[in-house]
C-alpha cells in the first residue's frame, strides 16, 4: 500500500513499524499497556526476543528491507537486565548502529531505541505513539525500492 | 644490506622462521614477497609504495601461507594493529609470529604514482598517525622518518556528507552501493575478516541476499562495517580490493570515529587492550536511547 | 522460454526412505509435456523450490515408467530442506534431463552387477528398474547394496521386491554395528560384500555408485575379479548451478560433469585430475 | 571487407543521429569518482564520450551478462505456482569505442553461451548490439593481447573497426551488421588512407608485442599434463581469493543462480556473477570442497583460461586486457604467472617438476 502514495501526501498512508522487544521488561510492559487498555496506534508489530542484546543489527536492516517504515528496539533499563549485562552490550552496538544509519541516510526518527520496564505501560504507549507519529511525518521508507525488489 | 634484509636473513638462516612475509619489487610496482631462503632476503624492500597490509596473510584462512611454517611479517604501525587484533581475538598466537615492525613516515594513496609524499599524494589514513613507531614488535627497524603530510580528502568528504540532508546522504550511498556486485573482495582482502562462515554465505536463513540489489548491497556493507566496528584497523585494503571502486573507507572511518567518540577507543596495536564491542561501561553514553 | 526456465511439476507421492532421505514422485503440470518427455537412466535434472533455489539430483525412476519422474534427496542444504517442507500437490520446478547416461544398449545381452552404498542407490535404481522392465534382454542381474545401518537403507519396499524375484541375485549388507537383531543380510562393508557375492567378471558390466571412499575400496575388488576399467560405470556429482556447461563450476580439469558426465567409466575416472 | 572514411565530425553526427533515434549508445566516459579513469557507460550526447584515452576499468561484459539479472518471476497462488518469463529480446544498442580485447572477450563467451544449449538472454543482447571498436592505442605494460592470439587491431567480435587516419577514421566494415549501421554515412577511402591505417595498426601491434611473447600452442597440453605440478602450491601465495580479477575480466563468465523472495508469495530467480576464486563456488552441501585451497582455485583459473577452454573451443579464454593485474590487491600479475609457467613448460624435463 505504501507504494501508491506520493511523498508529501501521507494522509492516506499509515506506516508499518516493527518493534524488537525483550521478553522480560518491554514485552511485559507492552502487555501491561494492553491490559490497561491504553490507546495505542495499531501500526506496531511486536517481535519478542529474550533480550535486547539478541537484536542483531541485521534484524533492523532486514525489517526495513522487507517493508518496515520504522523500527523500535526496546529492552530493560540498564542495571535491570534479566541476564545482568545483556543490555549494556546491546547499548554499545546500538550506539554505533544509530550513528551509522544516520551516515547512510536513514532519518534518525525512523529508529527508536528505548528502555521500557515491565511497569512502564505508559512509557510503551508513548514510545509507540510517538514513533508512529514521527514515521508518519517522514513518509514511506525508500518507496522506490519496495516495488520490484530492486534492480533489473 | 638494509637492517630489514639483514634481520630477515638472520631469522631464516638461524631457523627462527621458515618464511618472511615482506615487500619486494614486482613486475608492476611493489608486491608481497614470501622469502623462504636466506639468500633471497636482499629482495626485501620498504618504502612509501608499501601500501598493502601484509598482516592479512597471517589470517588463519590463508592455509597455504600457514603451511609454509612459522612466519615473520613486515608491518607498518597501522598493520601491526591488525596483528594485534588477530592476537586479541585468538586467531594467532603472539609467540607464533615474528613481527618486523618498520618505522614509517606514511605511504602513498596510489602506489603506482611513486611520487613524493604531499598532502595530495599521501594516503588519507596517514594523517595524524600515532603508530609511526609501532609498539608491537620483535624487531623495530629503520630510521624514523619525519611526520607525513596530512591528506584531508577523506575527512572533508565525511564532513561534506554530514552537512547533507538525510535524503541526500541516502542518494549518495544508494548510488555508490548500486555498483557493488557482491563479489565480497572487500571481505577476502580484509585482515580482520576471518569468520569461518560469513553471514553473507549463510543460507538458512538467508540474512543477506547474494544478488546485487540496492537492499542486499546496503545490508551487506552495513553488516560488514558494523562487524568491523572497533576491530577495523583502517588499512583500506577493502577499498583497494573493490573492483567497483566504492569508497568503503568512508564507512570504515566514520564508524571508527563514532567508536572513538563514544568509547574513547582507537584501533590499538596492544593486543591486551580489549576491543570496545564486547566490553562495556555502566556509564556509557545513552543520549540516543529514550 | 529461456534455457534456465523450469517446467512446473506437481508432487504426487512422498516416500520417506530414512530419517533424512525422501523420495518425491513428480508429474508434469502440462500433460502434453508429460507425453513428450524422454530421458535415459543416469541423467540428472535441476529441481527447484520457488523462492529457495535449484538443486541437482539424478532422475531416480526408470525411463521405462512414463508419465512421472522420481527424485531422492537428503535434506542438507537450503533447497533440500525446503523440498522437504513441501507436501503432496505442491509445485516444484524441473529442468532437464541433462548429461549423459548409462549405456543400456551396450549392456544388452550381458550380465550386470549393481553395487551401491547409501543414497548412491538412487541413480543405480533407475538403471535397475530399467533393466528389470526389459528383463529378457539381459543375462544375470546381481545387486549388492549396503548402508551404514539398517535404518540408512533406502527404497526398502523395492529391496523386498528384488529379494523375492528369482531373476535377481540380491545381497544386502550393513556396516558392522549397523545391524539390528532381525537383520538377515550381511554384516560387512561393500568391498567384502562384493567379494562374497560376485564370482566372475565374464560377460558382465558393473555399475557402482556410493560415497567416494566406498568406490575407492571397491574398484580394486572389481579389478581383481577381472572387470576391465571400461566395463565399470559410475556416476559423479559436483556442485552445479546450470547443468548446461555454462556456470563453470562442475568441471574436473577439462571434464565437465554436467556435459561429459555424470556417468563415467572407471577407466575415464582414472584419467581425471584428482580434484573431486 | 569494405572500408569507409569518417571525419571526426562525421562520427559525431552518426552518434548524434543514433541518440536522436532513441538508440542506446554506450561509449567510454570519464569516471565520476576519478576523472583519470574511464568506464563504458550509456551516453546521452556525444560530448560525454572520451575515445582512446585509456582502457576502461571494467570490460563490456556487463552489458551482455549483467552482474545480477532476473531469469524468471514466480508467484505462489492458491492452486500452484505461476511463472512470468523475462524477455529474451533486448532493445537495440550501439557500442562505440570498444577496445578490441573487450570485443574479443564477447566472442569467446559466445562459444560457451552457445555450447549445445543456446543462452537466449546473452544472445538476445548480443544480437541487438552493434559494436564499433577502435584500434587500441591505450595499451600499457600490463597489456598482452598479442600473446593470446588477439591484438590491438583485432576485429574478432567487432562489427566495425575504426582506425585513426588524418582528419578522421578509416572504418573496416567487418560484418553486415556493421555495414548496415554505416550504410548512409561515410566517404570512400583512398590508397593513402589505407596505408596510414595499415601503418597505425602495425605500430600499435609493435607497441604491445614486447610485453609478453606469444603463448606457444603446446602450452595448453603442458598445463593439462601438469595438473599436479608443485608450482601450483606456491604460485598463488599472494592471492587473496577475492575474485576482483574475475569481476573485471572480459572473458570470465561463471555465474550463480539463486532465488530471492520479494514478498511472501512472489519472487525472482536470478543469475549473478560468480568467481572460481571463492571457496563457496564449488563447496558441496556436505561441506566437501573439491577445490579446498586457494592454490587449487587459482590453478582452476589458469587451467580454464589456458587449457580447458582451449581444449574445448580451440582458443585461449583470455584476451590480454591486463585488467586482472591492475585490479589485484595482492600484486598477482597474470602475464608474469603465464611467463613463469611457459618457461617451466619449455624447460628440459629433468628441470621441470623439481
Amino acid at each position: 500500500m505504501s507504494d501508491e502514495v506520493e511523498p508529501g501526501n501521507h494522509h492516506a498512508w499509515s506506516p508499518n513499524v516493527v518493534a524488537f522487544v525483550c521478553n522480560w521488561c518491554t514485552y511485559t510492559g507492552a502487555d501491561l499497556a494492553g491490559t490497561s487498555r491504553l490507546k495505542m496506534d495499531p501500526n506496531v508489530r511486536v517481535i519478542k526476543l529474550p533480550c535486547s542484546s539478541r537484536v542483531n543489527p541485521l534484524f533492523i536492516i532486514k525489517a526495513f528491507e522487507r517493508g518496515a517504515d520504522g523500527v523500535i528496539v526496546s529492552g530493560c533499563h540498564t542495571g535491570d537486565c534479566h541476564y545482568s549485562t545483556g543490555n549494556y552490550h546491546a547499548r554499545r552496538r546500538f550506539a554505533i548502529l544509530h550513528d551509522l544509519l544516520q551516515f547512510m541516510g536513514v532519518e534518525e526518527d525512523r529508529v527508536t531505541f528505548a528502555w521500557v520496564s515491565a511497569s512502564e505501560g505508559n512509557k510503551w504507549q508513548q514510545v509507540v505513539n510517538e514513533t508512529t507519529a514521527r514515521v508518519q511525518q517522514l513518509g514511506p521508507f525508500a518507496p522506490s525500492e519496495k516495488q520490484n525488489g530492486g534492480v533489473q | 644490506m638494509s637492517e630489514l634484509q639483514e634481520t630477515a636473513r638472520k631469522l631464516l638462516s638461524e631457523g627462527t622462521v621458515s618464511v618472511v612475509i615482506g615487500y619486494e619489487e614486482g613486475p608492476r610496482g611493489v608486491r608481497p614477497a614470501f622469502i623462504t631462503a636466506p639468500a633471497q632476503a636482499d629482495k626485501l624492500i620498504f618504502d612509501t609504495r608499501c601500501v598493502q597490509n601484509l598482516a592479512t596473510y597471517l589470517n588463519p584462512r590463508r592455509k597455504q601461507v600457514a603451511q609454509l611454517g612459522r612466519a615473520a611479517v613486515v608491518v607498518k604501525g597501522c598493520d601491526a594493529r591488525a596483528v594485534a587484533g588477530m592476537i586479541r581475538e585468538k586467531q594467532i598466537e603472539r609467540g607464533n609470529v615474528v613481527i618486523l615492525a618498520m618505522r614509517c613516515g606514511g605511504v602513498l594513496q596510489n602506489p603506482e604514482t611513486n611520487s613524493e609524499l604531499t598532502t595530495q599524494t599521501v594516503s588519507v589514513r596517514c594523517g595524524g598517525c600515532t603508530v609511526r613507531e609501532p609498539k608491537l614488535f620483535d624487531h623495530l627497524l629503520g630510521e624514523l622518518p619525519p611526520e607525513p603530510p596530512v591528506n584531508t580528502h577523506r575527512v572533508e568528504q565525511i564532513a561534506a556528507l554530514m552537512k547533507m540532508s538525510s535524503s541526500e546522504r541516502w542518494t549518495f550511498w544508494t548510488e555508490q552501493l548500486s555498483r557493488c556486485i557482491r563479489c565480497h573482495a572487500c571481505r577476502e582482502a580484509c585482515p580482520m575478516c576471518f569468520c569461518v562462515k560469513c553471514t553473507a554465505e549463510k543460507s538458512q536463513p538467508q540474512w543477506i541476499d547474494s544478488s546485487s540489489t540496492p537492499q542486499a548491497n546496503r545490508a551487506w556493507q552495513t553488516m560488514r562495517v558494523l562487524h568491523q566496528a572497533g576491530r577495523c584497523v583502517d588499512c583500506l585494503e577493502c577499498e583497494r580490493a573493490c573492483p567497483e571502486h566504492i569508497p568503503l573507507g568512508l564507512l570504515a572511518r566514520y564508524v571508527a570515529d563514532s567508536v572513538e567518540r563514544r568509547f574513547e577507543y582507537t584501533a590499538s596495536d596492544d593486543p591486551t587492550v580489549p576491543a570496545p564491542i564486547g566490553v562495556y561501561r555502566t556509564d556509557d553514553d545513552e543520549e540516543f536511547i529514550r | 522460454m529461456n534455457i534456465y526456465q523450469p517446467h512446473l511439476m506437481r508432487i504426487r507421492e512422498i516416500t520417506d526412505e530414512t530419517v533424512d532421505t525422501r523420495t518425491l514422485k513428480l508429474e508434469f503440470e502440462d500433460s502434453s509435456l508429460a507425453e513428450q518427455f524422454q530421458f535415459s537412466a543416469g541423467q540428472f535434472g535441476e529441481y527447484s523450490v520457488f523462492g529457495e533455489g535449484e538443486s541437482t539430483f539424478c532422475i531416480a525412476s526408470p525411463p521405462t515408467r512414463a508419465g512421472y519422474i522420481e527424485c531422492s534427496f537428503k535434506a542438507t542444504g537450503k533447497v533440500t530442506q525446503a523440498l522437504r517442507r513441501l507436501g503432496v500437490g505442491d509445485t516444484v520446478g524441473f529442468r532437464g534431463p541433462y548429461g549423459n547416461h548409462f549405456p543400456l544398449d551396450e549392456m544388452k545381452g550381458h550380465s550386470i552387477v549393481f553395487i551401491a552404498g547409501g543414497i548412491g542407490l538412487a541413480p543405480v535404481r533407475a538403471v535397475i528398474w530399467n533393466v528389470l522392465d526389459l528383463r529378457d534382454q539381459f543375462k544375470n542381474i546381481t545387486i549388492v547394496y549396503g548402508a551404514r545401518s539398517v535404518g540408512d537403507l533406502v527404497y526398502k519396499r523395492e529391496l523386498e521386491d528384488w529379494a523375492q524375484r528369482a531373476d535377481v541375485k540380491l545381497c544386502l549388507a550393513v556396516d558392522p554395528g549397523g545391524e539390528t537383531p532381525e537383520w538377515k543380510g550381511l554384516v560387512a562393508r561393500i568391498p567384502t560384500a562384493v567379494e562374497q557375492t560376485v564370482s566372475t567378471a565374464d560377460d558382465t558390466f558393473a555399475v557402482i555408485c556410493g560415497p567416494p571412499i566406498m568406490i575407492k575400496f571397491t574398484l580394486p575388488v572389481l579389478e581383481k575379479l577381472g572387470f576391465p576399467g571400461d566395463r565399470i560405470y559410475t556416476t559423479l556429482e559436483n556442485r552445479m548451478k546450470c547443468g548446461l556447461g555454462k556456470c563453470g563450476r562442475c568441471n574436473i580439469g577439462p571434464t565437465y560433469v554436467c556435459k561429459d558426465g555424470p556417468v563415467f567409466t572407471a577407466a575415464q575416472m582414472r584419467k581425471l585430475p584428482q580434484e573431486f | 571487407m569494405t572500408h569507409k572514411f569518417f571525419s571526426h565530425q562525421g562520427l559525431s553526427s552518426l552518434v548524434a543521429d543514433l541518440l536522436t533515434a532513441q538508440t542506446r549508445v554506450i561509449a567510454p566516459v570519464c569516471a565520476k569518482d576519478d576523472p583519470a579513469q574511464v568506464d563504458y557507460q550509456l551516453i546521452q550526447n556525444v560530448e560525454e564520450a572520451s575515445f582512446g584515452v585509456r582502457l576502461p576499468r571494467r570490460s563490456l561484459k556487463e552489458f551482455f551478462l549483467p552482474p545480477s539479472e532476473v531469469l524468471l518471476h514466480y508467484k505462489q497462488t492458491k492452486t500452484g505456482v505461476e511463472i512470468r518469463e523475462v524477455p529474451t529480446v533486448a532493445p537495440p544498442q550501439v557500442i562505440f569505442g570498444a577496445t578490441p580485447c573487450d570485443v574479443a572477450g564477447l566472442a569467446a563467451v559466445d562459444k560457451v553461451m552457445n555450447w549445445d544449449y543456446r543462452d537466449e538472454l546473452w544472445f538476445g543482447r548480443r544480437e541487438a548490439t552493434t559494436i564499433v571498436s577502435f584500434l587500441c592505442n591505450v595499451m600499457d605494460s600490463t597489456c598482452f593481447c598479442t600473446a593470446v592470439g588477439s591484438g590491438p587491431e583485432a576485429t574478432t567480435g567487432s562489427d566495425v573497426l575504426l582506425v585513426p587516419v588524418d582528419g578522421g577514421y578509416l572504418a573496416h566494415l567487418v560484418t553486415s551488421k556493421g555495414e548496415a549501421l554505416l550504410q548512409s554515412y561515410g566517404l570512400p577511402v583512398n590508397e593513402a588512407m589505407m596505408a596510414t591505417a595499415q601503418a597505425a595498426q602495425s605500430a600499435a601491434r609493435d607497441k604491445v608485442t614486447p610485453n609478453l611473447p606469444a603463448i606457444p600452442a603446446e602450452f595448453a597440453g603442458w598445463l593439462a599434463r601438469n595438473f599436479d605440478h608443485p608450482v601450483w602450491k606456491t604460485l598463488a601465495l599472494r592471492c587473496h581469493g577475492c575474485g576482483a580479477c574475475a569481476s573485471v575480466c572480459p572473458t570470465c563468465h561463471c555465474f550463480d543462480i539463486v532465488d530471492e523472495h520479494e514478498s511472501v508469495d512472489e519472487g525472482v530467480r536470478r543469475r549473478n556473477w560468480d568467481s572460481c576464486q571463492t571457496a563457496l563456488f564449488t563447496t558441496h552441501a556436505s561441506g566437501h570442497n573439491p577445490r579446498g585451497s586457494q592454490s587449487e582455485r587459482f590453478r582452476q583459473r589458469i587451467q580454464h583460461k589456458f587449457s580447458i577452454y582451449p581444449s574445448r573451443f580451440g582458443e585461449i579464454l583470455c584476451t590480454g586486457c591486463g585488467r586482472c593485474s591492475r585490479a589485484c590487491p595482492g600484486g598477482m600479475d597474470l602475464p608474469t604467472v603465464v611467463a613463469e609457467l611457459v618457461a617451466l613448460s619449455q624447460a628440459k624435463p629433468e628441470v621441470s617438476g623439481q
